[in-house]
């Protein structure tokens, strides 16, 4: 078997680091929360839907809370409030609001008790179906087996949904663990949730309840056929993370985009903001039984894959430490890294198998996320196909936990049918071709390859450790991560963050830390 | 546009979208990449991406494109020629051939002329077979003779005559130059020349041959790549059978 | 034929080989392979070997071919539009510069609308550059703006009159559903109704932007795949030195 | 490093075996000749031509020596005494013969040592050439340095030498260090070799010495353009087996595909004639530095590459065993072995990693042959592209001779320019990115890699041992070899063996044997 030999006093220090690092935001995580946040809230009452231009209930609400400066106890209490005045469900509320008719800061306050009750049902009911959903999911493992490891995720990008259902069920037919359905141009940017089904999209379609829904109940009849579950995932991260990480547990997606920092660097989202929206979206993802996923391969699409190979590393320790407080288990946790590789440079598979192999190690109980080449990827499909073996051959020989398969027409197009088809064949046949390779081979001591690992990892400690020193949020402001700089107050969504008064109520924060023992 | 009406897909039902790769004689160039844009535009193509520009040395260079077609293809009008008797395996097959002909049948089979590719006739005659099915020596049905490679048809012929053979299966793989359509013509006319062609069924299989160029060719059947022993000696017990009913 | 006259070439001269392959919504079997040879005739093409039949589930199949196309370029007839600005390096930018213009440029760059591609502009842009070329903002006759990734062309025109640009870079990237045509033509049209489109090179790029793409939505010049840094820098250094001259 | 353990037992008990089973034709080596080494011989001796209708000059002369009954003495004596009494040169004598103008048997013999001056002289001239040529290539390497390993070895095969000429230019142009120029179909068989340029062949053009020779200075003037010495290589094997080797020498092949027992097995020539034109052919390639190769790979083709692997390894050893009795050095013995595992079998590359590793540890010092897939192969192109990756990828770690580079359209068609161009930068990226992968690798203690490498050398072993206990001429008769039955006295070119009478000289094999040492 592969197996490094890495410096045990490395790996302490990493996660030591990481953590001073992580924990050092519970004065973020207790006493502020975003308008996304209260969105989610409304959203797990109950509360869907758009007005005739498009503005989503949620968004209606909270704007309207905003706007009479009565937001800073939560969302969650006037809503209940209001329902137990007019005697209405909350979406009958959502819907009162939405036509003008009602002001939630114009009712009387009910008695504490009677609103706790009226919220205690409500997300009661709301954590039971999500539970369900959960229970749902592993019900269909136990049945149909496992997931195969790497399981083979591919992803499907027509920009409508109905067309995405076809090509989703024709991978899963030729062997398909996982679909992903890509999300419209920079969705990251909007700070609503699109309402309903998406036909016209570049480059995806949006996350929305109804695309999820759409898709998941297509993925249910196709695992029925294929006697395999076919698992679903879209994207959190952005200035709607915990609204979407809802929609997801509510729908039954499987896994998630979830990453810690992925919109304050590659999206300039707030800071504040995206560090706060990233704690509770988690806690949803991870009581909905939801596999993380985080964007490593992001720094990689940037900077050089060699030179800042640590830069990976770091960030899958922040993300693991981030996780751990919001109550993902290691299972859970689809840390991220890619084959990003030049590969014109001499020994870029060994390289990567040190790359591989440390991600792979340092993180052995999780279900880690390997993505392909693209940076190289160029519009010489042969030569990107090859890439793309070569990025097989690694994930099935140090058995990465989910395979994010290349397309030979990467630098080309978003995938047609075919190309999806022949990287699952390639995948296939790459991942039975060297099965159990593994088993027969081992580092040469002193090898390259080795040494390569324990570099990047002493790369990572060197950088988590000046981080920790300096603060997350200063060191991001100095451009030390991505070689982009984003400063503590700046980026979008920061006006969306509020101090919580000592009024504040948020039904499924506190249930979701009781379930998750925080 | 009918349902029938059908139209390359790649991921927008009916875009037409094709990926097209070939070489010209041009430089790796802007000045070649303009070539190859004007090939496919003058083929037809319209949206042409050429993505892909590799110098090949010797003054050629070679292209990979994305482009998109207008043509259609009515799917209710295709005819398609294939073999359609049902397949059985080979104990049905000895057991209707015993009801319906009571004889055995002769086979001589050869891969002819130049070509020397026997695995081919061999999967299909060999005892051994190809991919768990017996080759039609192991059928109690069959007299199987295998004649092998580079078998000249004078002799595949002379041979068929004198084993009273019911069938000639003939193998063609090397498809350069359409040496197969050569070969395959030749061998019919001389039959017919020896009054050979209507005494017995002749078949030719080989990897670009299809029932219909078979037939075209003036063969009685043509089967190609992933064939199997079952096909031909079903098709074979039953269209004598079937000769034999109605004399 | 003429020298001039050239076909695709497999392994003979003009021999018409071209490989092709295309997703049809048939079924895996010799009717949609007949489907896939009658659509490949009907664009014109002969010989046609249709050597891999796949299916793709949920009733397409795939299909790769070859076959001989009977279609010519002339390529004495062929006129690209290229950038044709000799190209230097960096120290030769500048020195050229300081020589005919005696002053620095002033470049406003962005990824418009949607795009969120900056690796390309910054490539050309930044300190770092690209492939061991520095970016404009290395150059000493460069003011080099970078506006970065999603930026509304609004924006961009609004900053490149207070920066009083003499040009725009523009990038994009994603090119679904043509949206760069149509961003990189919104921005051309908001231009001219500011009346900046005369005061400033427009300069767009991308790797599916041509020069002759880029002169047809009336931009000064377009970089696709491959530009340096130093292909920019002396396009605009030699074009701005041109129009100082003649007033 | 990757290192089998082998039992040192078997390898012993291996190659004194095969030694056995090739020491036992000295009655055939020392007391027969055949028609195509007296053509050799009059080829040596400086004829070439062909009759009009195109029957070639050293055919005439055989063949009217033969129906003369007077060919138990050679065919060198009757042409010397036609020189001497006719004062002609080789050549003028032949032209003669072939207008019908002259009865090599009806001049009176001239004194022996006359006769054997003239041949001293013209066998002298023709070795100082041959001799002449093999430093001129080793002056090429000494100049722009050795070969790489693999080395990338393409085919030309269009039929038209002149075209082949361009897409070997091409191939260099981009990488290729060696140039196979193939065969037109099954020229094996013909007993003459013939004359001049082709320009229609099926599958290949002819092996002519005017297709040498054009090929040859083609590749001479792009050696010099890349700075790399271009090898050269076509096919021997066949009943035209020595004169086609000594028409590589004369022009400069570098390599020449050269099986003791292709012909008999593959192409069922006789037994006989095989082995005695193979043992002095390869005399032949020795005295000119032409590297041999072996057709290995032929067993697979028809046979299943795991069930039969242990057949690949015997005929190695046997063609080494008869290459030493013709004085080729290890460092010559470019022995074959192929990738032709079905790639749907699970871990295809551990039991090809096993193979390839054994024949390169059974033969350290030799430049091994390695063939890529090619059964499998299917219309596919973008899965065989594939293949031939994994097949590269095996040639790199093990540290093959020569890497035959698979073509994507292998079930297709014979290779256009853009394959080969494909084929050429799947290697160098796949040699590149593997480079020096094996330094950072070994093998797990009992690995199934080498469990499966000495499973095939016991197997190889013991059928080895089997046949010589029987003989090889009746284990070929009962089909132990590739599974086809050829008896001693069957096959094709049996009534072009004759034994030699007291007279007999062939100035050649003397000298050879002289200059190599046996
Ligand atoms: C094995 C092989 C060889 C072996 C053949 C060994 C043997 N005893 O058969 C050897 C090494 C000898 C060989 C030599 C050559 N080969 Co070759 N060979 C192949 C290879 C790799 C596989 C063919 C094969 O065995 N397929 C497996 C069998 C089971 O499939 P099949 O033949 O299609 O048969 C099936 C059906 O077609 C059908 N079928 C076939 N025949 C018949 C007959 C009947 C009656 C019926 C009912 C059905 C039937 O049923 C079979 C079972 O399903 C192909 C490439 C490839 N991957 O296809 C090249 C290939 C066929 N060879 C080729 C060439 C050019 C040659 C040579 C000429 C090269 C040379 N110059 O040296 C020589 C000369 C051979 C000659 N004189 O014909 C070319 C042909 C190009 C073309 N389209 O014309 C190919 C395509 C390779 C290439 N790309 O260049 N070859
Ligand atoms: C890196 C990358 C990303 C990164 C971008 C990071 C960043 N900061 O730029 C991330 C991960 C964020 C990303 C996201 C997405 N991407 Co993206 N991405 C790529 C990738 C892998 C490489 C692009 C790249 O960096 N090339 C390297 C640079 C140097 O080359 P270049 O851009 O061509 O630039 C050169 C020239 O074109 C020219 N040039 C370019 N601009 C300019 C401007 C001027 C003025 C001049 C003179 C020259 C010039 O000079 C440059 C240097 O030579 C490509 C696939 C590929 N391999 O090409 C997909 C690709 C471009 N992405 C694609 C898509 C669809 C997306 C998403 C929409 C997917 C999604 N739904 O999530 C998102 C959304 C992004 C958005 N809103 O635009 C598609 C586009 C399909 C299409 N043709 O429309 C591609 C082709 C992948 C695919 N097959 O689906 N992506
Ligand atoms: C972690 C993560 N979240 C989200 C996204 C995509 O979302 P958007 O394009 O809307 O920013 C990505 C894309 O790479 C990602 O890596
Ligand atoms: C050893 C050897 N000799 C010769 C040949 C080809 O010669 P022919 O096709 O004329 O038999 C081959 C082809 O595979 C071979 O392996």
């Amino acid at each position: 078997m592969l197996k490094l030999d890495i410096d045990p006093g490395l790996t302490t220090r990493a996660r030591s680091a990481a953590a001073r690092i992580t924990q050092s935001f519970t004065w973020l995580f207790d006493d502020y929360s975003s308008l996304a946040i209260e969105r989610t809230v409304l959203r797990l009452l109950g509360i869907d839907g758009a007005l005739p231009d498009g503005k989503p209930l949620p968004n209606v609400i909270v704007d309207h809370l905003l706007s009479k400066k009565a937001l800073a106890q939560g969302a969650a209490i006037p809503v209940a409030n209001a329902m137990l005045a007019r005697n209405l469900t909350a979406q009958g509320v959502a819907d009162a609001v939405g036509k003008g008719e009602l002001d939630l800061t114009a009712i009387p306050q009910a008695p504490s008790d009677q609103l706790f009750a009226v919220l205690d049902d409500l997300s009661s009911r709301m954590l039971t179906h999500i539970l369900a959903q959960r229970e749902t999911r592993e019900a269909q493992f136990a049945k149909f087996g496992p997931r195969r490891q790497p399981a083979i995720y591919v992803i499907v990008a027509t920009g409508n949904i109905h067309e995405d259902v076809v090509q989703a069920k024709a991978a899963a037919s030729e062997g398909a663990d996982i679909i992903a359905v890509i999300r419209s141009t920079a969705q990251s940017l909007l700070d609503y949730v699109p309402y309903g089904a998406t036909t016209v999209g570049f480059g995806g379609t949006y996350a929305t309840q109804e695309n999820f829904r759409i898709m998941r109940a297509a993925l249910d009849e196709i695992s029925e056929v294929e006697r395999r579950y076919i698992s679903l995932t879209n994207y959190a991260s952005g200035l709607c993370m915990p609204e979407i990480a809802a929609m997801g547990a509510i729908e039954r997606l499987d896994l998630m985009l979830n990453d810690a920092m992925y919109g304050i660097l590659f999206r300039d989202i707030n800071p504040k903001r995206t560090l706060l929206d990233q704690y509770f979206s988690r806690m949803i993802n991870a009581y909905a039984g939801i596999e993380i996923q985080t964007g490593e391969d992001n720094y990689l699409t940037t900077s050089d894959a060699v030179e800042k190979a640590y830069t990976v590393t770091a960030s899958q320790l922040l993300n693991e430490q981030f996780a751990l407080q919001s109550g993902v288990k290691p299972e859970k946790m689809g840390l991220g890294h890619a084959y990003e590789i030049d590969p014109g440079l001499p020994n870029s598979f060994a390289y990567e198998l040190a790359h591989a192999l440390l991600t792979k190690e340092l993180f052995p109980d999780s279900p880690v996320k390997y993505m392909p080449p693209t940076k190289f990827a160029s519009g010489n499909i042969f030569k990107t196909h090859l890439m793309d073996a070569m990025f097989n051959f690694i994930g099935q020989l140090t058995h990465q936990g989910v395979q994010l398969l290349g397309m030979m027409t990467e630098a080309i197009h978003t995938p047609h049918l075919a190309d999806r088809s022949l990287a699952i064949e390639n995948a296939r046949y790459i991942f039975t071709a060297v099965q159990d390779l593994d088993a027969s081979l081992c580092l040469a001591p002193d090898s390259f390859v080795n040494r390569r690992a324990n570099q990047v990892l002493a790369e990572a400690v060197e950088f988590l450790e000046r981080v920790a020193g300096e603060g997350l949020f200063q060191a991001m402001a100095q451009g030390e991560f991505a070689e982009i700089k984003r400063p503590e107050n700046g980026g979008k969504g920061l006006d969306g963050v509020f101090r919580k008064d000592a009024r504040y109520f948020n039904p499924f924060l506190d249930k979701l830390k009781q379930e998750l023992g925080l | 546009m009918t349902k029938h009406i059908i139209r390359p897909y790649g991921d927008t039902s009916g875009d037409g979208k094709m990926q097209i790769s070939f070489s010209l004689p041009v430089s790796a160039d802007a000045v070649g990449k303009e070539a190859a844009a004007l090939l496919l535009k003058q083929i037809g193509f319209d949206d042409i991406e050429i993505c892909s520009i590799r110098d090949l040395g010797e003054g050629f260079a070679h292209f990979i494109a994305y482009a998109v077609t207008s043509a259609t293809v009515d799917t209710a009008k295709i005819k398609v020629k294939v073999v359609d008797t049902p397949v059985m395996d080979m104990e049905a097959t000895d057991a209707y051939v015993r009801e319906n002909l009571g004889r055995q049948i002769t086979v001589v089979g050869a891969c002819i002329e130049s070509d020397a590719h026997t695995v081919g006739i061999d999967a299909i005659m060999n005892m051994k077979g190809y991919n768990h099915r017996y080759g039609l020596e192991r059928y109690q049905c069959f007299n199987a003779i295998n004649l092998g490679a580079q078998v000249p048809s004078e002799d595949l012929l002379q041979r068929a005559r004198a084993e009273n053979a019911d069938v000639i299966l003939v193998s063609q793989v090397v498809t350069q130059k359409n040496i197969h359509i050569k070969n395959l013509t030749r061998l019919i006319e001389l039959a017919e020349a020896e009054h050979l062609r209507d005494k017995m069924l002749f078949i030719c299989g080989g990897p670009r041959i299809s029932h219909e160029l078979a037939i075209e060719l003036g063969y009685d059947a043509g089967f190609g790549t992933g064939t199997y022993s079952t096909d031909v000696a079903s098709y074979i017990a039953i269209t004598l059978a079937a000769k034999a009913q109605k004399p």
